[in-house]
């Protein structure tokens, strides 16, 4: 309680229970849960990059996406069971198979994405079964991708407003920033002549989720305000100048610098990271603010009430 | 869960009707066998809430003789089965782990508590009443006759049970001790 | 009542349901207030102007039930011509006298008959040999003798002289008239606080609401007994109820909400000093002496108070079973006598003076339950030693080590003598007993488990204590420790020791000469053949059944519910049911009915145990002569008045006057807007250095606080403070105050404030709302706060304990303080330590407190 | 499938795999009679033994509970606001004001126990990825305290803010509406307890009508404010088993105007959700068409 501040329910615009949320702030523990996203937005554009790697022979391409695809899949189930509050209970996430819960449908992806970016991965570090690993990392590709996006259902099947409103722009916005942190980290770590597809990729994630996260500020209203202010807010825009830089990095110096590309590639990685952390911030912020609950609900009664008698 | 395989939740739902695992085939044997625990109760034992004067009855739920619930009766035409949130607490108030539970004594001066033997408690009390109520014994007052001890006083009585403040004021009255008072004066 | 009375409450819900209009008179906004229809703020301690401005409402309207008025109260009754009123004197009444500060209530009698009976005629002389003496009349108030009138009214001396057309100038309704004349709405406001426009929307509703379809309810807690005019506060809702016809009628009555579990059996079965069980009176010294002496006063008045010796023997044939016999008057000098007050606040100073040394606590908590905890803590540390008995740790048995005076330096933890011994009770499930709850019913708890560990019930404990100083007396042959060998004292055991609560509850219900319990007090005898422990159970062991056990549910039963426990007296559940028939003995009303005449089976009947003569006729005229229960008319339903009338003018009985009249609180910032006199002139001073009053109408003081309860705690905490989840619930102590005070004083809400008395200052956080209103009396603004008082020292949560401000003043009748008191209220933090009895001390000099007299509020005339 | 998830569903546990269910059970809180005593909170917490929820003085009125939480099943909120000026009658008096400084026309407190609305279609249900949360056969939603391993996705798909991990113990609690006490028969403990029948438990069909009659009883005393909550099949997440009458608007007492159950786009989620995947896949062969560098 604020000292000397008495709590009567202020007037001004709306109305609420003493300022307090309506929402609970997701219990979702960072860095945890924004490194998950990240990791499996990496780890499933990365499993893709590596099948392309594969069937187009670009060895050293291959090794690193699938070592990322692995890497990633397997730090990111570490996070996911390191957030849990009884992590001893993870098998239970295979317990029920509940398309009404993303985190349930995420499990059935990850869990194949994570044996068969595994297999893949160990398949190309240690040449045995070639045939047997080639299938895994063909498998991983197709799991890959709803892999990256899936988790924008995650977030977008909750009540809270700045995830849930969004939920049109945030798969692609995850699904874009997977897709740049893949490229990226490929930019990083291969030599250029095989690394032309990890930087298109990456320019063309970044372009998807740039686009995506502005049209997250354009249409949704109020409940898009948390993207713009406050800590998400200086997220978001430092994720978003990273990927213009890198972006032009990529453009101008990709194809030529090796030191431009892996500074480029870095900085996809970072502003994909923040990125995550943006969104989630944005998120947290927003279930804090009963103005994100309650301005939009009033807004839309109002509306059906014009529209209608009302109904309740 | 040391269940069979059949039993996988995944397994119920594509077998039975709750095909998106939200409601049957999420189940568990737990949540399949649920009993509140008043049923396992040996006793169920008829009481009157301590807290305020409204009376309101209790049923108080006893299983190895210890108190598992204490919830109102509805057949009580006083309070029809309700209580207050202090009357709701009544277990927490009979079980709490903070009820002193043995005797406790402090010797005059002392800084500390000790331990003291119930038995010895009790004697030590009664000879300092025969003492004191002596030492303090008074026939008359202004040339009339009082027969009493004004060195021993009581304060209590309104929180405990009507046969308690019987005896205390019996006993009392027989010592001479008048300066006898509870909650109801304050 | 919603906020410390929530089941009972359900009541008040049911019949706002049915539409019943429920008015809310408090200091304060409460839960009460936010289910009420109206909600009326009334400054603390001017419940009598309120009161009276309705009583006045009712009488100057002519809205009064007339047939009820004039058949069943001493409204006709004429008044002896010696009587004058505060009207003629100022706030006072004849009889006053200024030295001793009390009152003779020679002149209130009623006018002694032209043609007396020779009793009558011997009372008359008796009367005027007291005048010339100075005994006798006047003594009976002392020693709170006036509580002996819990379960009968105070004798009068003859029934008296009557008009019932009501016109005579000296009749008690004309009287009354006057005497009210000057409550009207506009003082109302200028005493209460409250606007005429509220007060009109209260007394209409009253009005609205009585009379033959309908009844009202009054219910109360010690927002009307905490004070200096607490017994006054009641009589005036008496009289309120007795004008409109609520008394004695379903639906009406004065409901008291009393605030423990048995706090209405501990009066019956008193731990009180002034009186025994059934409302016997403590012997005094000055006018008891023999058994004659001692029952005098009541025996064979009118009325069932006119078997009082049969009462009495029976208790002491109880109490000294064979050794009482009629040679030695039963035993009668077996009892201690009272001299004077020996309640509890003089007890307390006693023990600091040293005229005290041995303590029992009980279930009790002083240090923070008590007014002016200070002085409870200071007499605890000059005993020689102290015996407390309770399920927690609390306060009153931990003070010398922890106390407030230690952390002063008042006292030292090294010096202090007292030997302590704490010896854990059993809770209310680990023994079988029962309880009287606030309707005088009787609940039976049956025994669930063993109590832990050391933990013994109260009744065992007291046994095994009278069993111990038994064996150290036996073979003495000193007659002070007679009553103590020859007490009957021989309950059976079970083989843990234990004594059978059944068995005491037996003795308290009575036996007759064949052994067998008694099954009414009707069939006690003064002759010694019949034993009963108290008089108003007998009955509860009808027929060798445990009537206080019964539990036949609600469903089975009508609304009245006469096979769920058992009431006194008689499993009667309605008082002076008589009065809810018309003097012909038919129902007010078909809407009202209760208990009525049947004329074919020449009984009362009805839904209740008819509180009257069973077949006692509405026409019957008493024959000249006629004692006790037989000089009962048929329309005299106030069976325990020797007049059998609701007194609507109390000729005797109470210490302050027989009408009410409104003084201001001993700490008030007001002066009293109706009278020259300012406090209850014959309020008990409690002077003592360590009781400090504040001078009235300081400006060092002032501001006006009060204390109460909040739903979530109980008394002084040991049973609450002590449980987590209702800690949780309200975690620390807070002052209410009103916005207009929170910013003259400049206190922040949520933050700390420091409230200031004579006696000492305690800190609490600060709740500011707008529940606390400033109350305009006239031109100025009375600011109120508000404090519960449930914290001290030890438990889940701590803080300082509300008790600490309150002075000890008390009432003349009673002896209950007065919780309202002035003070002042600054931001911040109390300071710590002997800073706190310098800063304390500050304000004293400041505020004038007269430290050779600091009792005197300085507004006597 | 029609209906499963969201939009009026009449038998929701019928809906969830239960065949020969009894009738759905619920609660009908009448803040209208409320005296906010905490009964609730108390007997609630003894029965299902959640330990306290910590010792702060909020400043929030009498409420020192704050929120429906892990260890709070309920909530019994406060609420001090100026009450409404209400035309008086014109008693010929004189105008001397009301005993308020200001002349106001007071205040009003309103008192409203709060508890888990028992959705028709539940969103922390819904997205429980191991059947923690289930649908019983009384229609009620719980949490398996054997089967839930803390993840945390019901907490923010509360559109109420009702359920949330407890900390020190890491598995989402919220009230069970005694699904223990109801398999005998028995009422849940809150409303057992609530003096006032604040707190009415019921079929929740009885209880809509019973709701309904009390709001047309309270409108035809002039409290024109009361208005039900939670009580319509055809609101936001099909009408709520735990439906409330209230005296003001619900934020006032912190409760959400027009939730909605997330589940009602969770089609649309999807389809995005595969929209962007496809993306990825075409991004992905771009990637690699084109120049071979």
């Amino acid at each position: 309680m604020a000292r000397g501040e008495r709590p009567m329910v202020p007037d001004v615009e709306f109305e609420s229970y003493y300022g307090r949320p309506i929402l609970k702030e997701p219990t979702w523990k960072t860095p945890d849960v924004p490194l998950y996203l990240f990791l499996g937005g990496m780890a499933g554009c990365s499993a893709v990059l590596a099948e392309g790697a594969a069937l187009t022979g670009r060895p050293e391409l291959e090794r690193v996406a699938r070592m990322a695809a692995a890497g990633g899949a397997a730090a990111g189930t570490v996070a996911l069971v390191h957030d849990l509050g009884r992590p001893e209970r993870f098998l239970n996430m295979l317990r029920v198979i509940k398309p009404t819960s993303p985190l349930s449908v995420g499990s059935y992806i990850l869990a194949p994405f994570s044996a068969l970016s595994g297999a893949a991965a160990a398949s190309n570090v240690t040449g045995l079964l070639p045939r047997l690993g080639r299938l895994a990392g063909l498998g991983a590709a197709a799991f890959g991708p709803p892999l990256a996006t899936y988790t924008a259902a995650l977030f977008a099947n909750t009540a809270v407003p700045a995830w849930h409103e969004a939920h049109r722009e945030l798969p692609f916005v995850f699904g874009g920033s997977g897709a740049q942190a893949a490229g990226g980290l490929a930019m990083l770590l291969v030599p250029l002549d095989q690394a032309g597809p990890a930087r298109r990729m990456a320019l063309a994630g970044a372009v998807v989720e740039i686009v995506a996260a502005e049209s997250i500020v354009l249409r949704r209203g109020l409940v898009a305000e948390p993207y713009r202010k406050g800590l998400p807010g200086r997220l978001m825009r430092i994720a978003r100048a990273a990927t213009a830089v890198a972006s032009a990095a990529t453009v101008v110096g990709g194809r030529r610098s090796r030191i431009v590309a892996a500074a480029a590639g870095a900085t996809y990685v970072a502003a994909s990271v923040v990125t995550r952390f943006g969104v989630f911030e944005a998120g947290m912020d927003s279930a804090r603010d009963p103005k994100y609950t309650v301005v939009p609900q009033r807004e839309r009664l109002a509306a059906r009430s014009e529209s209608s008698t009302p109904q309740r | 869960m040391a269940l069979s395989p059949l039993e996988w939740p995944v397994l119920r739902q594509l077998r039975g009707p709750d095909r998106l695992g939200r409601g049957k085939a999420s189940m568990s044997h737990r949540s399949e066998t649920l009993e509140p625990r008043t049923v396992e109760a040996d006793k169920v034992v008829d009481s009157v809430c301590p807290f305020c004067a409204v009376g309101c009855a209790q049923r108080v739920f006893v299983k190895d003789g210890k108190i598992t619930q204490i919830e109102g009766n509805p057949a009580s035409p006083v309070s029809r089965g309700r209580l207050c949130p202090k009357g709701s607490a009544s277990k927490q108030l009979v079980t709490s782990p903070t009820r002193v539970t043995k005797v406790r004594y402090r010797r005059p001066h002392g800084t500390e508590w000790e331990d003291l033997d119930l038995d010895t408690a009790m004697d030590m009390i009664a000879d300092r009443v025969v003492k004191t109520r002596k030492q303090f014994w008074e026939w008359e007052a202004d040339g009339k006759r009082t027969r009493r001890t004004l060195g021993i006083a009581s304060l209590g009585g309104a929180t405990l049970d009507n046969e308690e403040n019987y005896l205390m004021k019996k006993l009392y009255t027989a010592m001479g001790a008048i300066q006898i008072e509870n909650q109801a004066r304050i | 009542m919603a906020e410390a009375h929530p089941v009972g409450f359900q009541w008040v819900m049911e019949a706002k349901r049915r539409g019943a209009t429920i008015i809310h008179v408090d200091p304060r906004f409460t839960r009460t207030s936010a289910v009420a229809d109206v909600h009326v703020p009334i400054r603390a301690g001017s419940d009598i102007a309120f009161l009276g401005g309705l009583v006045n409402h009712v009488l100057t309207t002519e809205s009064y039930f007339r047939d009820y008025v004039v058949a069943y109260t001493n409204a006709a009754n004429i008044v002896d011509e010696g009587f004058e009123d505060t009207e003629d004197l100022d706030g006072l009444f004849s009889g006053f006298d200024a030295e001793q500060a009390h009152y003779d209530p020679v002149s209130w009698r009623y006018q002694a008959p032209d043609d007396r009976s020779p009793d009558e005629e011997k009372r008359l002389q008796q009367i005027r040999e007291d005048e010339s003496g100075g005994g006798g009349q006047k003594e009976s108030h002392v020693a709170a003798q006036s509580e002996s009138h819990g379960s009968g009214g105070a004798a009068v001396p003859w029934k008296g002289k009557r008009d019932e057309t009501l016109q005579d100038p000296r009749c008690v309704f004309q009287i009354l008239k006057r005497h009210f004349a000057r409550y009207t709405p506009e003082m109302v406001q200028e005493v209460c606080g409250i606007a005429p426009a509220d007060f009109a929307e209260v007394a209409d509703a009253l009005v609205r609401n009585s009379g033959r379809e309908r009844t009202s309810a009054l219910a109360y807690a010690v927002g009307w007994t905490h004070h200096s005019t607490g017994a006054q506060t009641i009589r005036t809702g008496s009289i309120l109820q007795l004008l409109l016809g609520n008394i004695g009628r379903p639906g009406g009555g004065i409901i008291a909400l009393r605030g423990h579990a048995s706090i209405q059996g501990s009066t019956d079965i008193p731990t009180l000093f002034n009186i025994l069980p059934g409302y016997l009176p403590m012997p005094h010294a000055n006018q008891h002496q023999s058994l004659d002496e001692w029952v005098r006063d009541d025996e064979g008045k009118a009325g069932f108070w006119g078997n009082i010796r049969s009462y009495a023997v029976s208790l002491l044939k109880s109490y000294w079973g064979d050794a009482a016999t009629a040679d030695n008057d039963f035993c009668f000098d077996y009892l201690p006598r009272l001299t004077g007050d020996h309640s509890t606040y003089n007890t307390v100073k006693s023990q600091i003076e040293g005229g005290c040394k041995g303590y029992f606590l009980v279930g009790e908590n002083p240090a923070v339950g008590s007014a002016n905890g200070k002085m409870q803590r200071l007499g605890m540390a000059n005993l020689d030693w102290l015996v407390v008995r309770d399920l927690q740790m609390i306060e009153s048995a931990t003070f010398w080590k922890d106390g407030p005076e230690i952390e002063t330096g008042e006292l030292v933890t090294e010096d202090i003598g007292t030997e302590i011994f704490f010896l854990p009770a059993a809770s209310h499930v680990e023994k079988a007993g029962s309880f009287t709850q606030t309707q005088r019913m009787l609940q039976w708890r049956d025994k669930a488990v063993e109590p832990p560990g050391d933990a013994r019930s109260e009744l065992d404990f007291y046994f095994d204590l009278g069993v111990r100083i038994r064996e150290r007396l036996a073979g003495s042959t000193d007659e002070m420790d007679r009553p103590l060998l020859d007490l009957a004292w021989d309950y059976p055991t079970d083989e843990k020791g234990e004594v059978d609560g059944q068995a005491v509850l037996r003795e308290i219900n009575g036996t007759g000469p064949d052994g067998a319990a008694l099954s009414a007090y009707t069939e006690l005898k003064p002759d010694g053949s019949t034993a009963c422990g108290c008089w108003i159970y007998c009955g509860v062991y009808a027929d060798e059944v445990n009537q206080a056990r019964r539990r036949k549910p609600a469903w089975e039963q009508d609304e009245v519910a006469a096979e769920w426990g058992w009431a006194w007296p008689a499993n009667r559940r309605i008082l002076y049911n008589r009065a809810s028939a018309a003097p012909d003995g038919s129902p007010w009303s078909e809407r009202k009915k209760y208990v009525w005449w049947d004329a074919e089976k020449g009984r009362w009947v009805g839904r209740d145990v008819p509180d009257f003569v069973p077949d006692r006729a509405p026409d019957h005229v008493p024959e000249e002569g006629a004692t006790g229960p037989d000089a009962i008319g048929g329309q005299d339903p106030f069976v325990m008045q020797t007049d059998g009338k609701g007194w609507l003018f109390a000729p005797v009985g109470l210490a302050d006057g027989p009408m009410p009249s409104h003084y201001e609180p001993p700490e008030s910032p007001v002066r009293n807007p109706l009278y020259g006199q300012q406090n209850n002139p014959t309020r008990r001073k409690y002077a003592h250095p360590a009781n400090p009053i504040n001078p009235s109408w300081s400006e060092v003081f002032p501001y006006v606080f009060t204390s109460y309860r909040l739903t979530e705690h109980h008394t002084a905490g040991g049973m609450s403070r002590t449980l987590p989840y209702l800690t949780e619930l309200q975690p620390e102590p807070f002052c209410e105050i009103s916005p207009r005070l929170a910013a003259e004083r400049g206190l922040e809400h949520g933050g700390w404030a420091t409230i200031v008395t004579a006696r000492t200052a305690i800190e609490a956080r600060v709740l500011v709302t707008d529940r606390v209103r400033s109350l305009r009396l006239g031109d100025t603004f009375v600011e109120q706060i508000g404090l519960p008082y449930h914290w001290g020292r030890n438990g889940i949560s701590q803080g300082d304990s509300a008790n600490d401000l309150v002075n000890i003043t008390m009432d003349p009748n009673v002896y209950i303080q007065d919780k309202v008191g002035t003070c002042d209220i600054r931001p911040g933090r109390r300071p710590r330590g002997p800073a706190l009895l310098a800063f304390v001390d500050g304000y004293r000099r400041r505020a004038g407190v007269d430290p050779d007299d600091p009792t005197d509020g300085g507004a006597d005339r | 499938m029609t209906n499963s998830l969201w939009g009026r569903l009449d038998d929701p546990a019928g809906n969830a795999g239960h065949t020969d269910h009894p009738p759905r059970m619920g609660f009908f809180t009448d803040t209208s009679v409320c005296i906010g005593c905490k009964a609730c909170e108390v007997a609630c917490k003894e029965w299902n033994e959640v330990p306290e929820d910590g010792y702060l003085l909020t400043g929030m009125s009498y409420d020192n509970t704050q929120q429906l939480g892990a260890s709070t099943w309920r909530h019994v909120a406060f609420v001090e606001k100026p009450a409404e000026t209400v035309e008086t009658v014109d008693l010929g008096m004189p105008e001397v004001g009301l005993p308020g400084a200001s002349g106001d026309a007071g205040v009003k407190w309103l008192m409203s126990s709060d508890v888990c609305k028992h959705c028709t279609h539940a969103a922390c249900l819904d997205v429980c990825p191991t059947g923690a949360l289930f649908r019983t056969e009384f229609g009620t939603v719980v949490v398996q305290p054997d089967v839930c391993n803390g993840c945390g996705y019901c907490v923010p798909a509360c559109p109420y803010g009702v359920i949330d991990i407890r900390p020190e113990d890491g598995r989402a609690f919220k009230c069970t509406l005694c699904y223990d006490r109801l398999k005998e028969g028995q009422k849940p403990a809150c409303a057992q307890a609530c003096p006032t029948e604040s707190i009415q438990f019921g079929e929740v069909d009885e209880l809509r009508e019973r709701a309904a009659a009390r709001v047309e009883e309270l409108h035809a005393r002039g409290v024109d404010v009361a208005r039900l909550y939670g009580a319509d099949p055809e609101d936001g997440v099909g009408g709520d088993g735990a439906f409330f009458l209230l005296l003001d608007e619900p934020e006032v007492y912190g409760l959400p105007p027009d939730p909605v159950v997330t589940t009602r786009d969770l089609g649309s989620i999807w389809k995005h959700v595969g929209g962007a995947a496809a993306a990825i896949v075409g991004l992905g062969v771009a990637s690699f068409m084109g120049r071979r560098r």
